[in-house]
């Protein structure tokens, strides 16, 4: 016989100032099922729960319903309570009296009579829970990190540290991504490379750090704890193990190519590391402009390499790596300048991004850091900056601020005083955006110390007039329009998503937003997490930020791996769907609609009318059902059931209306 | 039981999905939101959870309308769930609509969780509409050829 | 000669609505593309003499009837009976197979001092005007030992006699139903037409009986698709399954409903199923209908009417079924 | 039309004599019935009982995957039936074998060219609109393909249209009324190749999805429930109407989500291709939201 005990909380006047508490309980007495029910000021407090406790004792009840606050409150507290006392903690129902009853409504007499219509749908669905149990899964202790930039480095070293392994997946020949390419960084001007290179070296001399470049990934499944991760390593063409990064085959290589590195102003030989500071040090031959591999002429590389490091023949291989936890560091991409016809970027060559002015002005960079024009490689006596070129523009599908943009812009605008200090700079802007620690300081400085000038306006038009730019934009400030020729433009870009960036979300089952960055599971609450499980995120893949907000999500994204490799096993979720096999007919309508790839199948061997006939059922991987029960909703013969919402529950609800 | 209009008030029920519209309705709750007090939620861990068995046993049961709210397409905590719900519903309506249900009785709303103005706007206007429709007459009419049971019975002699 | 009345047909509805106010009128009539048994408001929608594609069981025996509701508070239990509210009925129209229908589920539901309340209450309402048939397709009334013009069952039975109607009572709600009307007394003969027949013999149902393991059952075991029309339509056909509706949390009713040896769940019980699959279920419908029949009465349960014949959607006849059983075994027919 | 039903006895004959097949499932003629009936063959000289007319009106694939279910037809080792199809019938085959209820090669088909069964000047609704003369699917075909083929105007879309034009209390009243005759014999589903359920949820006894009650209401959510289980599945082979001995007209419902399918989904029709996807297990992210 079920007996079920009802504890209707007041939750102090809450619930009480507009709920008839004392009525509540009375009709729940009223319902046959109820052996017990009671009310108390605050169920969720210690004495509240030593309340139900004690009641489920004395009256041995076999199910509870608390009356309270949302579920999504203290619908873990409960299960608690009730297991302490040797109940399955799922034996356990919340009816939702105060966001959903007495907060939403005020006339007394109807929300006290809606509190006892809540009381009977949480009893009636009671009635039918049955016990659930979690599983143990074992957790592969190794991450995995995609993206070799500063918040992959920062992940990978954070958990290496923790003492775990780590395989970090870098596509391009070395990792550093795009801070990098950077000369300074914001707000302190500490030089880029001279703050990243030494976690870079710490990268590639870990010991618990598999490093992978030239790689990329193909392909994930699996689930928390056992992912199977498939990675493409592309023919470096250089025996890594052999090579001792002597340059001399960079040296004499007679391929010239423009480098990606250098975003289009510098060049790169055929076998080439990506810069001087690279980890790893060592040369990749980039086989589409090679001529050894387009016409099979040259060869100088392996003729000068005394440690015959050069190996054409090596092919494409495909790893696959086993790991508990991923760590998406994936990057970002600038917006294509080229895109505002108005402003001629891609067209006039003295038009160019922040990025391409941070390789001018860095001492690696193609102009060994002086700001030269790339047309004539004069010194530009006037520079304009333009800010929000692909941000904050709704008609180019790019609503949001990119936020780093104000800073790297007045950085620059100060590094043009050491770089060219008799440069006149211009730059054009709509707000500064500058709310980081240390910004606003850095932000006056660029206008004291820099004497950039700061014009509040957007520019409108740009074109060549003989050797200078003419630049027609207004300033809204004295509300006069204004013309003004310079030598040299640098366009702010916006950050966008990568490209390609919705496929690599696919294939790793994370969903993305409208702007194709990776969705965190939640905006304020769960900044690192991705909506499935073992999967986080680092960097200005989940959305523009600058490096201190990146290093900070790689950390977190870091302790998030690291939790969960502190547990031998993970405890699986407890309400996932189940397979009654008798009534199961093997139409697999199921599999097709479940989101996480938890459903296979099995032969069932049955012995009919002395013959083993055998049957195709479908089974549930309980570690990766996540128990939404699309699938008991695909099922016509409902055959899929699912713990926590099962058909007889939701059926039992909907009888008691 | 058939109600006079007068003293009928509308019977509601509401399958919520627990990530996004049961937390857009909690949220309608910490914001002391008011709204009528007709409609009983059913929480479901998401809106492709929600069977057409449901809504037909729950009209058959006394419900006037019935909702069924989850994320918008895109935000769905299972990624696809509420994709299948989109197509599953629109048959299920069309085909209700087609044997004599009023559409208006039974509706979908996509309701994220930061969206507890919406779900005080859609179950306000659900309770006002159905008020106006009146009590669906989907009542468990007694199949029998006779009316059962009449007040005085008479005691029944053996057929020979 | 026997001494019988006489009734024109064009009079016979002015007749029949004399009694409006007593009885309900009760007979054959369109419903949809079907003619099925049900009331009617005036005598002139009657339609006589024409199969109704289901039985007047459910008049008596409802395809789904509650018995008793109850309810449980802090009063205790409440129990309260369900049954039928009683009207006088007239029931014009029904054939002799459907009359003798009657009697069979006279037999299983009021006999033998344990009387189904619920149908011997319909029963004992309803008075029965029997009517002489056209025999048509599928009928094989005749191997039931009675033909169109067999009256037994009936209060009063209308044989044909070309323009008028030929009447005789046989129990006195029969004979006061002839008081009003202008029926004529006359000196006739009553026709007494031979049905058709010649499928089910006294020797088919013999070889049926020994034959339990014929494997052609299994060759009909693949034809029968397990759906109840034929037991639904079948006028003797009277097993029933109870089941209960929940009102809320409190209490709730149960009610019986029809149900049928070709279902697959008819013999599950506590997960085990004696007859897994078809064979042993059409083999079951056959044997109890022709062959075990109606262990109170030994009568056959099968009256000839040739409704399951034309429900089948499988095409399964029970007429080639019986007369098969009597054909050797070698040569295999398709229909069997 | 003999020179098909020729062929067939044939093809039939051949098949059993050289163990091609173990049984060839088809139409033969009861001359006492008057009536075409299903007819497992399987020996080769009874294949001359085999017929093809336009008398061959029921649809022979719910027979293939109920001979699954019978102990008789049980063995160890694979066995393989042939199956005469027409159009209609092929696409209730596809639909089995799209189902995952029978292995492609655990059936060969036979196709035959049919210009429309029944009562030749009251064809079955199914075949004045008929756009399948020729089986979609099948290993062998009998008969010519006809020459041109128009496609036919439907007669039962233009009945869903008109009555999605009364207003909702018509409708209610029309549907409450035929479905008052129910009895819930549940033929419709028995014949239907798309109600392949090893258990029905009407006939649970372990949960109660629905009293088993012949109420008018209650029927309307049995028969409204079945058209979605089927949804998107349906073959629009007819056999429902056809086996109902109360006479609904069941494929109204059938057409109408039928045509709602496609034209909500713009899929094409189902039981054609033996890859096709049934569209509710399925999603496109750019689908219609109008109606939230």
């Amino acid at each position: 016989m079920k007996r079920v005990g009802v504890f209707v909380c007041h939750c102090g006047s809450n619930i009480a100032g507009t709920v008839d508490c004392a009525a509540v309980v009375a009709a729940a007495r009223r319902i046959p099922a109820v052996a017990y029910a009671e009310d108390n000021k605050y169920t969720c407090s210690e004495v509240g729960q030593e309340q139900i406790r004690k009641a489920v004792q004395t009256h041995n009840l076999d199910r509870v319903v608390v009356a309270a606050c949302s579920p999504r409150m203290h619908e873990a507290t409960f299960r608690k309570t009730i297991a302490s006392v040797g109940l399955n903690p799922y034996m356990l129902e919340i009816a939702n009296l105060r966001e959903q009853c007495s907060w939403v409504h005020s006339d007394r007499q109807a929300a006290t009579a809606k509190a006892i219509d809540l009381v009977r749908l949480a009893v009636a669905k009671v009635l039918y829970n049955k016990p659930l149990f979690t599983s143990t899964l074992p957790v592969k202790k190794r991450a995995v990190v995609i993206g070799g930039g500063i918040a992959g480095i920062q992940a990978a070293l954070d958990i290496a540290e923790a003492g775990h392994p780590v395989t970090l997946i870098e596509r391009s020949q070395s990792i550093g991504g795009r801070m990098a390419q950077l000369d300074k960084t914001f707000p302190t001007l500490d030089c880029s490379s001279c703050i990243l290179m030494p976690r870079m070296v710490d990268v590639g001399a870990h010991p618990m750090i598999d490093l992978m470049t030239y790689s990329e990934v193909e392909e994930v499944d699996g689930f928390i704890g056992n992912f199977r991760v498939k990675v493409r390593q592309r023919a470096k063409s250089v025996d890594h193990s052999k090579c001792t990064g002597c340059g001399e085959c960079t040296e004499k290589c007679p391929t010239q190519v423009p480098a990606e590195f250098e975003a289009g102003l510098g060049e790169r030989k055929a076998i080439y590391t990506d810069f001087p500071q690279a980890v790893p040090n060592k040369p990749v031959i980039d086989r589409d402009h090679c001529r050894y591999f387009l016409d099979g002429k040259c060869g100088i590389c392996r003729k000068v390499c005394q440690a015959d490091a050069i190996d054409y023949t090596q092919t494409d291989r495909q790893v696959e790596i086993e790991a508990g936890a991923i760590v998406v560091a994936t990057g970002f991409d600038l917006f294509d300048p080229a895109k505002y016809g108005e402003y001629g970027g891609g067209r006039y060559p003295d038009v160019i991004t922040g990025l391409q002015f941070e390789r001018l002005i860095s001492a690696s960079g193609p102009t060994n850091g002086e700001i030269r024009r790339p047309s004539d490689g004069r010194v530009p006596e006037t520079i304009a900056f333009i800010k929000c070129v692909g941000s904050r523009d709704e008609a180019h599908g790019v609503p949001y601020c990119s936020r780093v943009c104000c800073m790297y812009t007045a950085k620059q605008a100060m590094l043009v005083k050491e770089h060219a200090k008799d440069s006149k700079v211009y730059i054009f802007y709509i707000d500064v955006r500058a709310a980081g620690k240390g910004y606003e300081e850095f932000y006056q400085r660029a206008q004291t110390d820099a004497g950039a000038t700061y014009v509040r306006g957007r520019v409108a038009k740009i074109f060549p007039r003989g050797e200078k730019l003419v630049l027609w934009a207004e300033d809204t400030l004295i509300g006069k329009q204004l013309e003004l020729e310079v030598d040299l433009v640098v366009l702010a870009t916006g950050i966008v998503a990568r490209e390609g960036a919705v496929e690599f979300a696919q294939k790793m089952g994370i969903s993305y937003d409208g702007h194709r960055f990776y969705s965190e599971a939640h905006p304020k609450l769960r900044p690192v997490d991705t909506n499935v499980d073992g999967i986080f995120l680092a960097g200005a893949c989940q959305g523009p930020k600058d490096i201190p907000d990146t290093v900070a999500q790689a950390s977190a994204a870091a302790v998030k791996v690291c939790s969960i490799f502190s547990k031998e096993e993970l405890e699986t979720n407890a309400m996932v769907a189940t397979v009654d096999e008798n009534i199961c007919a093997g139409c697999f309508h199921c599999r097709a609609v479940c989101p996480s790839g938890a459903i296979d199948s099995k032969i069932l061997h049955a012995w009919v009318a002395g013959q083993d006939v055998t049957r195709r059922v479908a089974t549930v991987n309980s570690g990766v059902c996540q128990g939404c029960g699309s699938c008991a909703a695909a099922c016509p013969s409902g055959a899929m059931n699912v713990g926590g919402f099962s058909n007889e529950q939701i059926l039992g609800e909907v009888e008691a209306l | 039981m058939n109600k006079s209009k007068r003293d009928w008030e509308p019977r509601l029920v509401g399958f919520l999905c627990n990530w996004c519209s049961y937390a857009g309705a909690d949220l309608a709750g910490t914001s002391r939101m008011q709204y009528p007090p007709n409609m009983r939620v059913i929480r479901v861990p998401c809106s492709s959870r929600v069977r057409p068995e449901f809504i037909l046993r729950a009209l058959q049961k006394g419900a006037d309308g019935v909702l069924v709210a989850g994320c918008h397409p895109g935000d769905c905590h299972y990624t696809t769930g509420n994709y299948y719900t989109r197509r599953r519903f629109q048959v299920i309506k069309r085909l209700l609509t087609f044997l004599g249900v009023d559409p208006r009785r039974v509706m979908a709303s996509w309701i994220s969780a930061a969206e507890g103005g919406k779900y005080q706007q859609v179950v306000t206007e659900f309770v006002e509409t159905i008020r106006e429709l009146g009590p669906c007459d989907f009542r468990p009419t007694n199949g029998q050829i006779f009316v059962p049971a009449a007040d005085e019975r008479t005691d029944l002699g053996v057929v020979s | 000669m026997t001494e019988l009345w006489r009734i024109k047909k064009c009079d016979l509805p002015a007749w029949l609505n004399i009694w409006r106010e007593e009885y309900e009128l009760w007979g054959a009539r369109p419903e949809g593309p079907v003619m099925r048994y049900g009331p009617v408001a005036d005598a002139t929608e009657l339609v006589l003499q024409v199969r109704t594609r289901d039985s007047a069981k459910n008049m008596f025996f409802p395809a789904t009837e509650t018995m008793f509701s109850f309810r449980h508070d802090e009063q205790g239990l409440e129990l309260n009976q369900q049954l039928p509210e009683l009207k006088a009925r007239l029931l014009v129209g029904l054939p002799s197979c459907d009359l003798q229908a009657l009697l069979v589920m006279d037999n299983v539901f009021g006999g033998g001092g344990h009387a189904d309340p619920y149908y011997s209450g319909r029963r004992q309402y309803t008075v029965v005007v029997g009517v002489a048939c056209e025999p048509g397709e599928f009928f094989f009334c005749q191997d039931f030992g009675f033909g169109p013009d067999t009256p037994t069952g009936a209060d009063l039975f209308l044989w044909d006699d070309g323009s008028n109607w030929l009447a005789q009572a046989f129990s006195e709600a029969g004979a006061r139903l002839l008081q009003a009307g202008d029926w004529e007394k006359v000196q006739a003969t009553v026709p007494n037409r031979s049905g058709p027949g010649g499928w089910v013999s006294a020797d088919s149902v013999a070889r049926l009986r020994e034959r339990f393991d014929d494997p052609r059952w299994e060759r009909l075991g693949e034809r029968c698709l397990g759906c109840g029309a034929c037991a639904y339509v079948c006028p003797t056909c009277h097993c029933f399954d109870i089941d209960d509706m929940p009102h809320g949390l409190e209490g709730g009713e149960r009610y019986r409903r029809w149900d049928t040896c070709a279902f697959a769940g008819f013999t599950a019980a506590a997960g085990h199923n004696p007859r897994p699959d078809q064979t042993g279920r059409i083999r079951q419908r056959v044997m109890h209908k022709l062959v075990y029949g109606d262990f109170r009465s030994d009568r056959s349960l099968c009256v000839g009417c040739g409704r399951c014949v034309a429900a089948c959607p499988a095409g399964i006849d029970i007429r080639a079924i019986a007369r098969e059983a009597v054909r050797e075994k070698k040569e295999v027919k398709a229909g069997a | 039309m003999t020179t098909i039903q020729d062929e067939l006895r044939e093809t039939a004959r051949t098949l059993l004599a050289e163990g091609q097949v173990d049984c060839v499932l088809g139409w033969a003629w009861e001359e006492e019935l008057q009536r075409a009936v299903p007819c497992f063959v399987r020996a080769a000289e009874d294949a001359k009982r085999l017929i093809w007319d336009e008398r061959c009106v029921v649809s022979l694939a719910p027979f293939l995957l109920h001979m699954k279910r019978q102990l008789s037809s049980v063995r160890t080792e694979p066995s393989r039936t042939a199956i005469v199809v027409k159009g209609c019938d092929a696409r209730g085959v596809v639909r089995i074998l799209r189902d995952q209820q029978l292995e492609r090669d655990e059936v060969l088909i036979i196709g035959v060219v049919c210009q429309g069964v029944g009562d030749p000047d009251n064809r079955p609704a199914k075949c004045r609109e008929c756009q399948y003369h020729v089986p979609p699917v099948y290993d062998l075909l009998l008969g010519e393909e006809p020459k041109e083929t128009q496609t036919p105007s439907s007669p039962l879309l233009e009945r869903v249209r008109e009555i999605e034009g009364w207003d909702v209390a018509d409708r209610a009243s029309y549907w409450r009324e035929h479905f008052s005759r129910c009895l819930r014999c549940y033929a419709c589903r028995q014949v239907c190749p798309a109600c392949n359920c090893v258990e029905c949820i009407f006939d649970s006894e372990r949960t109660r999805w629905t009293y088993k009650r012949t109420t008018a209401e209650e029927n309307m959510i049995f028969h409204a429930i079945r058209a979605f289980h089927v949804a998107g599945r349906c073959v629009e082979c007819g056999e429902c109407e056809r086996a109902c001995p109360m006479g609904i007209p069941l494929m109204e419902i059938n057409k109408k989500v039928a045509s709602d399918i496609k034209e909500l989904f713009s899929v094409p029709d189902a039981g054609v291709d033996l890859r096709e996807e049934p569209p509710l297990v399925r999603y496109e992210t750019g689908d219609l939201d109008h109606f939230v």
